[in-house]
């Protein structure tokens, strides 16, 4: 007999048939979100350190200029992790006994590394120069964030290409001047834009976006 | 409007021939809702149903326009304002480079929409149809030709159109469960 | 670079030669079919592909390339450690900033000054220091090379004695021991074994050791010595006396089997004089070049007349030339034979151009000819004008000689304890020496070296040594330059200088402290110079120089009392001709272990992985033999497997083989690769020698080479003239090809460079195919070896490679060399045709090549004329092996599998130049930025620059006449573009 | 669509469909083929040593995935080898499958009927075929979705001005239609199945495939519409694809691909592999199944003067490449047609010349065309020959092109070899998977060649 099918099959054919069609559209989607999320980008997420060093407390209430630290941020490409030296500076004279900052004086006492957990981490094709973009009035928390309002410090933004290119391509929204750089609660002015194009033809930025600018 | 108790009255013909003038003969009775159904395509059967569809030329050809424009754009947001890239001196719009592409997505879109347009005004799939559940209907697929004349027709009634179906002399008769 | 999985894999390769064999294109230039060829013709062979990468290294693979690619899907950034200094060093090191050092590198009598790239301590490049004598800012393959050497994985790492590991303090007893048995008989039974002494500390050393064990004695040995030059000019001279040459004032020079800007000492000072005086335009007429020499050298190469005459039969014809130029006491000229035009051609040429001549003799030639060659520059006034004759540092020694003497003494058992350093004589000594057995008759044998060879198997103790990166020493180069050796990094292994053996075994008392090398120079240099040493030494480690030193060598003259002598010329029977020569690669066998220059091309017969008997096609044709055909060289009685190697231009009736392959022990790279021709090579006759046979064995040997083809096919790829018709009409040059299109000639709108403008000039004038750049490429740029299979299946990875043409007869054919970097071509083929845009153009006229965009279709490397993109068909680069990482230049990307590499024109320098001008606010300077094959090259004959500079050096090169775009008829508008060749020929020859 | 046109014919040339069947013959016989219960013991062997010739090539993509296409004989300058010439072969056997469903549909060429449902099927899976190699040849194929322009967050986006891109979306494009028009074309068919199938999977599954046909005049007219439009896209797109497929060397510079002749030729040559391909299948299978009624020697008869017609056209595209090298004058092209002739691979290229234009012109004697196993031969000859040609572009080009010092010498591997017959596996495992689960011709279509189809005219 050649009924196969019962009624139903034929609502139901037709739904799957749409219903595979919506399942692809989203997955595709699903899939460029999850790409663009902080678990993949693992943007803002706090990470753990064997010293809980706050940017907030150093940089934000006591107002420690960055560099004190980051010394090589005008002059190099890598902005310089300081070392046990630079805290034992200060931490000679207080919190001398607190068990947190143990590490530190084991450290400075072993003349042994403390091993920090890295923050902010590219890949190794592409070569960042903390220097030229200083000098260029890049803040430091047009990239970073507000530092100076985390305890543990985490990746502010996705540190993906196309992140960078949106300031390569348009530096003007995102420029500052150059003594605004180490302020980390500058915001941008109304009139960003303008002062933005001044800035760019006073600085001489480039919008620089060949393959040679980040990779060798 | 209420829904008959069946779904229609169907006759088997042995050959195509018997099924038009079959169609031809039920039309001149003013039967109008009504479908036959033939192993294999007969030129003269839709004449003689006066069934007539225009429509998926025109799906064929706004899907190709729309699959043309589609790729030839992608080629030109992509290489002229997404990034702008200098490859080998040439131009950003080069667009003889653009021809192929284009082309090539203006067939895709217009044979989907051929394949997708037909099934959609086919109504198909719909795997489950009254027909079938003639048993002799299998043979729809082989050798037979069968004529429907639906219970929706406002001349039907299951006498009348029995005895005129009678008059065509087929193999068989029988009444279609919905 | 060669780590655990490249090398490994070369060995097994090595193991199993299974490469392909290419020479047939010369076979088809020579016009012989060729039956191997057919073979290769028929249909596809199978070739057993492999390169084993076990399941973990798949995972990496797949991983690291996921990663590579970017794309988020789902694979995050492994979790990183950032490791700051507990304590931030003084000397200014800042993460990500280079610094450097200068410091210097021994070899043979001469020296390379040097300047070092330390990254984060690290050394990973060296360039030459501009300040140096010796150098002038360039180097060689050696000096490129040797910082792979300082992060080679096979240096020995421990003190072995007896194939146990031992602590120094051991070994230290035992030569404590040794000293004081020694002391009480005058240390009669004590000899100390050295490579040629350059080290003036040293010296002061054994001179100290001497002063109180008088009977000890001190031997130098190197298998490439200056014996002949020595006794030759004593004979002439009647002292003791080396030489060095001031090409810059040589308006003709005459080599006599001497590859004076190739080889020896002198060759970085004497390639950047001549260099200097081919460029027309010059304040000083073009030089001319004659050259008469069995093998092809790069000097031959560049040679205005280059005769290829047997090494034995050179004698003659520097006799017939002293004559003609009435040189003392050469009476008869003896008869020059066929070579009687050139001789002609030479004398009328050193007769005319008096005191601004230079002739010179190679050190194969025997002492007669240097005797000549002095006598000839003493008759045309050269002598002190041109040619300077100095002091050899540390009195003139025989070494062969020396070390005959030090068998004999064995042999009557008067050597007690042995001590040898760095020398490998069991490798290198002549063979009639048995230099391996008689070395085990000594009761004690000390090595000190940085790789237990085939010597420290047979010593007792084996002492590892530390490599000049790591070590403090100086260096005195010919003309009296010395230098301040000093380390760049900490000894990666427990290692000792020869410095601290010597101040070990004179301790008196065995609780004494060894002093480190640093006290030991330092103490020296502070008793040389009285008053402020600090500041002196300062000074002397920041110029890399001592000053005052430079040209101090004594200058010696001969006395008019003293009548010349003719030093005697050694008979040599007749038959076939055998040479020896020092490799272009791996010089006397001490670099086998450096891969490298194991896959350098030798710039002549462009093999890599391997060294070859070495003949001409004449003689090939009468032998009937083919390259590749394995052969058994026999003389004297002695005999080695070799296999035959066709060199266009040798000579006839004589074989060139190089020294320093078929090494048993030294390295896993070195190990098992060539002939070891020192085998048939005799104290007798250590140079040249007669009398050889050639016994067909009918096996085949696979030759790994990276051209295969060595005729321009009537191309008009290296361009060139005489300087005449070049002075009579410089449109010559660009005639001789098919015109560029013009810059309106195209259907695209053309694109502006308004700022920079990179582009390169390359004079073939000036490039001797030395293939310095090529090395000093693939140190700067990460550049992987490959081994000798992937070589030979055609992959080899350098970004710039030297192409050599040989053009005419195949007995006499004129040479030429022209390295081929990247054209960055501003209409590049291969951008258009790459589907990803991987490789695109920068605004500065860059062709961009993105590693990690890259997907591998190789479409690019198809559609580029020029064929200069590298793919890596495999893993090529190490990611294992951890010493070879810290080689690594951090500012360039190590490529993985799958991906297109080629020439970037050295960007991380362009964009640190760029990075700095635009912080100081201003443009890049010409000369700012200067890619490593630049910088490495001694003749200056590569200069790169922004274009759109008319001041720059690269523009004005550029608007020279004789300047010319590489297959620019293709519309490629190549940004490398070449200064065409020119030869002085003279006219007297010419005509001929 | 043809509505039967059985006037009598005069011509003396064998039938299209041999004398004597009626709907159900037609139906029964190439239905039997699936619906037996039994599998025929000559299946079973021949699919085993198919898929087991699938494994090699599973095996040999394995192995390149993990070491790296180092396996292959590939170098600098030779990039391009057995990957590509397969990979053209593959494209071009493709085409005689959609131009014989869909140009001779709109030639109205009857006798295509009995052959164009495996003459299709043979494209879709030669395209199969051809698609896994432009993944595999690349350097990391886990990137080959590089190529499709899709959003990400590297901001890039594929060169459009490349032909490898036109290469994507011709092919895919290729496939995706082969595919639709292969299937609207099996769904009465499968309908027939599903109805005349007794077990129950099959009614289930074919039932499910035929998604409800029930040969309903009106479906007949939509469907033999987009039919007719499917056929019209088909023949200008499978002209398009190996114009694009030639677009590889045609758009380079390198001598012996830089050449405008490229398109029609390559074009040509794809549907003379084609049609091999075809005779190659064709002969034995008529054969096992007694299909002699359906496929006559009408069929191989007109095959046999395609493949001559189109190996004329290649032939002159030969004779072309040699003119114009001497006539145009340009030293590089001169040189690369005399290192064909007389170069390391002059061997091959004198055998592609006796495959594709010497032994081809017996096809001009009837006898010959009239010998079952005379065609079978020349089709081989004809595959081998037209992979040879591609083989001699692709390597002789690149081997020796613009500087003598980078000219370098090719020869496959045993990768490149196990991956060609590899993939022959895959298209025979394909292929016997079809003729024993899908009817191998056209039954409706056939039904329309039986006599009785046509619909006399007779009054009220």
């Amino acid at each position: 007999m050649p009924q196969v099918f019962h009624r139903s099959t034929n609502t139901f054919s037709r739904v799957s048939i749409f219903g595979f069609l919506f399942f692809v559209a989203a997955a595709t989607y699903g899939l460029a979100l999850l790409n663009r999320s902080s678990y993949v980008t693992e943007a803002g997420v706090a990470r753990e350190q064997p010293v809980p060093f706050s940017h907030k407390h150093h940089a934000g209430e006591l107002g420690i200029d960055c560099r004190y630290c980051h010394t090589s941020v005008e002059r190099t490409a890598s902005a310089g992790i300081p070392s046990t030296q630079t805290c034992m500076n200060c931490h000679a004279q207080i919190w001398t006994d607190s068990a947190v900052l143990e590490p530190v004086r084991a450290s400075y006492r072993t003349d042994s590394s403390i091993r920090w957990t890295r923050v902010h981490d590219l890949p190794d094709y592409v070569y960042f120069n903390h220097s030229i973009h200083v000098q260029k009035g890049v803040g430091c928390a047009t990239c970073h964030g507000r530092v100076d309002q985390m305890n543990l410090t985490w990746q502010e933004s996705s540190l993906q290409m196309e992140w960078c290119l949106d300031c390569h391509r348009n530096p003007e929204r995102y420029v500052r001047p150059r003594e605004e750089v180490f302020n980390m609660a500058w915001e941008p002015p109304s009139n960003q834009l303008e002062i933005g194009r001044e800035l760019v033809r006073a600085y001489k930025i480039q919008s620089l976006t060949d393959c040679y600018t980040c990779h060798r | 409007m209420r829904r008959p108790p069946i779904y229609g009255m169907l006759a088997e013909f042995d050959t195509p021939t018997q099924l038009v003038t079959a169609v031809r003969k039920a039309r001149a009775e003013g039967y109008r809702v009504m479908d036959a159904y033939s192993p294999f395509p007969i030129e003269e059967l839709h004449e003689a149903l006066h069934f007539h569809d225009r429509r998926l030329p025109l799906i064929v050809l706004i899907g190709g326009i729309a699959g043309g424009l589609g790729g030839y754009l992608l080629e030109y947001w992509t290489s002229v304002i997404a990034y702008p890239l200098n490859v080998g001196g040439r131009p950003l719009h080069s667009w003889p480079a653009f021809i192929p592409v284009t082309f090539e997505t203006t067939v895709l879109c217009a044979a989907l929409a051929a394949v997708l347009g037909m099934l959609a005004l086919n109504g198909l799939p719909m795997p489950y149809h009254p027909v079938f559940n003639v048993p002799r209907f299998a043979l729809a697929t082989r050798d037979q030709f069968f004529l429907c004349i639906e219970a929706i027709d406002p001349h039907f009634d299951r006498e009348i159109t029995r005895r005129f179906l009678q008059r065509l002399d087929p193999l068989s008769i029988s009444e279609v469960e919905h | 670079m060669s780590g655990a999985l490249d090398i490994e894999a070369i060995r097994r390769r090595l193991a199993t030669g299974d490469g392909r064999r290419f020479w047939r294109s010369l076979e088809e230039a020579a016009g012989t079919p060729e039956l191997a060829a057919l073979l290769e013709q028929d249909f596809p062979r199978q070739v057993a592909a492999g390169l084993g990468v076990g399941r973990r290294q798949f995972l990496q693979l797949m991983g690291a390339s996921l990663a590579l690619a970017g794309l988020g899907a789902c694979t995050r950034q492994p979790q990183q450690e950032i490791v700051p200094y507990a304590k931030a060093p003084e000397d200014g090191i800042v993460p990500g900033e280079p610094l450097f050092f200068a410091t210097a590198m021994p070899l043979d009598t001469g020296v390379y000054g040097l300047l070092a790239e330390s990254h984060m301590g690290r050394p990973t490049k060296l360039e030459g220091n501009p300040e140096h004598p010796a150098s002038l800012g360039g180097t060689d393959v050696f000096a490129q090379a040797s910082v792979l050497g300082l992060y080679d994985p096979d240096r020995s790492q421990v003190v072995r004695s007896a194939g146990e590991i031992r602590p120094w303090s051991a070994f230290f007893q035992t030569l404590h021991a040794a000293m004081q048995t020694q002391r009480t008989k005058d240390g009669v039974g004590i000899r100390i074994l050295t490579e040629t002494l350059t080290s003036t500390t040293l010296h002061d050393q054994i001179i100290a050791f001497n002063s109180e064990l008088h009977s000890a004695r001190w031997i130098e040995y190197e298998p490439i010595n200056r014996d002949n030059a020595l006794l030759g000019l004593q004979a002439a001279i009647g002292t003791d006396a080396a030489f060095y040459n001031r090409l810059e004032g040589a308006d003709v020079i005459v080599a006599f089997d001497a590859d004076l800007l190739g080889s020896g000492p002198n060759a970085l000072r004497d390639t950047r004089a001549f260099s200097g005086r081919r460029r027309p335009g010059g304040r000083k007429p073009m030089s001319r070049l004659y050259v008469a020499e069995p093998m092809p050298t790069v000097t031959g190469a560049k040679a205005d007349h280059r005769l290829a005459v047997r090494a034995g039969d050179v004698e003659a014809i520097a006799r017939a030339v002293a004559a003609g130029v009435g040189a003392y006491g050469v009476t008869a000229a003896a008869a020059a034979g066929p070579h009687a035009q050139w001789v002609e051609a030479v004398v009328k040429d050193l007769t005319a151009k008096r005191n601004s001549t230079v002739v010179v003799a190679g050190p194969a030639q025997p002492p007669a000819v240097h005797a000549l060659v002095a006598l000839i520059n003493d008759a045309v006034g050269n002598t002190n004008a041109t040619v300077a004759n100095v002091r050899p540092f540390a009195g003139g020694r025989e070494q062969v000689a020396a070390l005959g003497k030090l068998v004999e003494d064995i042999d009557a058992g008067k050597v007690d304890l042995l001590i040898i350093a760095e020398s490998n004589p069991v490798l290198t000594a002549p063979v009639d020496f048995r230099f391996a057995e008689r070395l085990q008759k000594v009761p004690l044998r000390i090595r000190l070296g940085l790789y237990e060879d085939e010597t420290s198997r047979l010593c007792h103790w084996h002492l590892p040594a530390v490599h000049y990166l790591e070590s403090w020493s100086d260096v005195r180069g010919i003309d009296g330059t010395t230098s301040i050796i000093q380390p760049l990094i900490a000894p990666l292994y427990d290692g000792k200088t020869v410095h601290e053996l010597l101040a070990a075994c004179m301790r008196k008392d065995e609780s004494d402290r060894v002093p480190t090398s640093y006290e030991i120079v330092r103490d020296y240099w502070s008793r040389q110079r009285a008053g402020d040493s600090t500041a002196f030494w300062r000074r002397a480690l920041h110029d890399g120089i001592v000053e005052g030193t430079t040209g101090a060598a004594l200058r010696v003259d001969r006395d008019v009392e003293y009548l010349p002598k003719m030093a005697e010329s050694i008979p040599l029977g007749d038959g076939l001709e055998i040479t020896f020569r020092p490799d272009p690669a791996v010089y006397d066998g001490r670099f086998a272990n450096n891969a490298w220059l194991q896959e350098l091309p030798r710039p002549m017969t462009k093999l890599t992985w391997d060294n070859a008997a070495c003949i001409a096609p004449v003689t090939a044709e009468r032998l009937g033999l083919a390259s590749g055909d394995v052969v058994e060289l026999r003389l004297e009685g002695r005999a080695v497997r070799a296999p035959i190697w066709i060199v266009p231009g040798h000579a006839p009736e004589a074989v060139t083989v190089h020294l320093g392959y078929g090494r048993e022990h030294g390295g896993r790279v070195a190990e098992g690769v060539g002939f070891n021709a020192y085998a048939i090579r005799s104290s007798t006759a250590p140079w040249i020698a007669r009398g050889l046979q050639i016994h067909k064995t009918g096996e085949h040997h696979e030759f790994a080479t990276t051209q295969h083809h060595h005729d321009m096919e009537g191309r008009d790829v290296v361009r060139g003239a005489t300087i005449a018709e070049y002075q009579r009409d410089p449109k010559v040059i660009r005639e001789q090809g098919e015109e560029a299109p013009g810059a309106g000639e195209t259907l695209y709108p053309p694109v502006r460079y308004d700022g920079y403008a990179w582009g390169m000039a390359i004079d073939l004038n000036a490039c001797t195919g030395c293939s310095a750049c090529v090395i000093a490429c693939q140190a700067e740029n990460n550049i992987a070896v490959v081994g000798k299979d992937q070589v030979s299946r055609g992959r080899e990875m350098h970004w710039i490679r030297v192409d050599r043409y040989f053009e005419g007869s195949a007995d006499t054919p004129a040479i030429h060399h022209q390295p081929v970097p990247c054209m960055h071509c501003e209409d590049a083929p291969c951008e258009v045709v790459c589907p990803v845009n991987a490789t695109t153009h920068s605004n500065e006229g860059l062709n961009q090549m993105v590693y990690n965009r890259c997907v591998g279709t190789r479409y690019c490397s198809n559609n580029c004329p020029y064929k200069v993109r590298r793919f890596n068909f495999y893993l090529y680069s190490d990611w294992s092996t951890e010493s070879l990482k810290l080689q690594r230049n951090p500012d360039v990307t190590v490529r993985s599998r799958g991906v297109m590499e080629k020439c970037t024109y050295c960007v991380q320098r362009i964009q640190y130049a760029k990075i700095k001008a635009e912080e100081d606010d201003r443009t890049v300077r010409d000369g700012e930025i200067t890619p490593a094959c630049a910088q490495a090259c001694p003749a200056e004959a590569i200069v790169f620059g922004n274009q759109n500079d008319p001041e720059s050096r690269v523009a004005k090169l550029k608007a020279e006449p004789r300047n010319y775009g590489l297959l620019a008829e293709l519309n490629t508008r190549p940004r490398t573009t070449y200064l065409a060749e020119l030869r002085n020929p003279s006219p007297d020859l010419e005509k001929a | 669509m043809t509505s039967p046109v059985l006037k009598p014919r005069e011509d003396r040339r064998p039938p299209i469909i041999a004398p004597g069947h009626t709907f159900e013959t037609v139906t029964d016989r190439i239905s039997r083929v699936v619906l037996r219960k039994k599998t025929p013991r000559g299946w079973i062997v021949g699919f085993a040593l198919s898929f087991a010739l699938m494994m090699v090539l599973f095996y040999t993509i394995g192995a390149l995935l993990i070491r790296g296409i180092g396996l292959w004989g590939i170098n600098i300058p030779v990039g391009w080898g057995f990957a590509i010439v397969t990979f053209v072969w593959w494209i071009g056997i493709g085409h005689a499958g959609t131009l014989i469903s869909a140009i001779l549909l709109l030639l109205r060429q009857e006798w295509r009927t009995s052959i164009n449902r495996f003459a299709e099927a043979m494209t879709l899976f030669a395209v199969a075929c051809a698609g896994i190699y432009p993944v595999m040849h690349l350097g990391r194929p886990w990137l080959a979705y590089w190529l499709f322009p899709y959003p990400n967050t590297m901001g890039m986006w594929p060169n459009f001005r490349s032909p490898l891109i036109w290469d994507v979306f011709a092919v895919s494009t290729y496939l995706t239609v082969s595919l639709m028009f292969w299937y609207v074309g099996l769904i009465p068919d499968l309908a027939t199945l599903r109805d005349r199938s007794d077990s129950r999977i099959g009614r289930t599954v074919y039932g499910m495939l035929a998604i409800g046909w029930r040969g309903s005049a009106k479906h007949w007219h939509r469907y033999e519409t987009a039919y007719l439009l499917l056929a019209g896209l088909a023949t200008p797109l499978v002209v398009s694809v190996h114009t694009i497929v030639s677009f590889d060397f045609a758009v380079s510079m390198l001598p012996g691909w830089h050449a405008t002749i490229f398109p029609p030729y390559f074009v040509a040559g794809a549907i003379y592999s084609g049609f091999a391909m075809v005779m190659t299948l064709a002969i034995p299978i008529r054969r096992f199944y007694g299909l002699e009624d359906f496929i006559t020697m009408r069929h191989l008869d007109n095959m046999a003067r395609v493949m001559l017609a189109t190996g004329l056209i290649v032939a002159y595209g030969y004779a072309m490449e040699t003119f114009m090298a001497w006539y145009g004058g340009n030293p590089y092209e001169e040189f690369l047609i005399l290192n064909r002739f007389t170069g390391p691979y002059r061997l091959q290229y004198w055998l592609l010349i006796t495959c594709n234009v010497i032994l081809p012109q017996v096809l001009w004697l009837k006898p010959i065309r009239m010998n079952v196993a005379a065609l079978f031969i020349m089709s081989l000859v004809v595959n081998v020959g037209m992979w040879l040609e591609r083989y001699i572009i692709v390597v002789v080009s690149l081997h020796r092109d613009f500087l003598p010092s980078s000219w370098g010498i090719y020869a496959g591997s045993v990768y490149d070899w196990s991956m060609l017959f590899g993939s022959m596996g895959l298209f025979l495992t394909l292929l016997f998977l079809f003729v024993r689960f899908l009817p191998m011709i056209s039954i409706f279509e056939m039904r329309t060649l039986v006599p009785e189809a046509e619909v006399k005219e007779e009054p009220l």
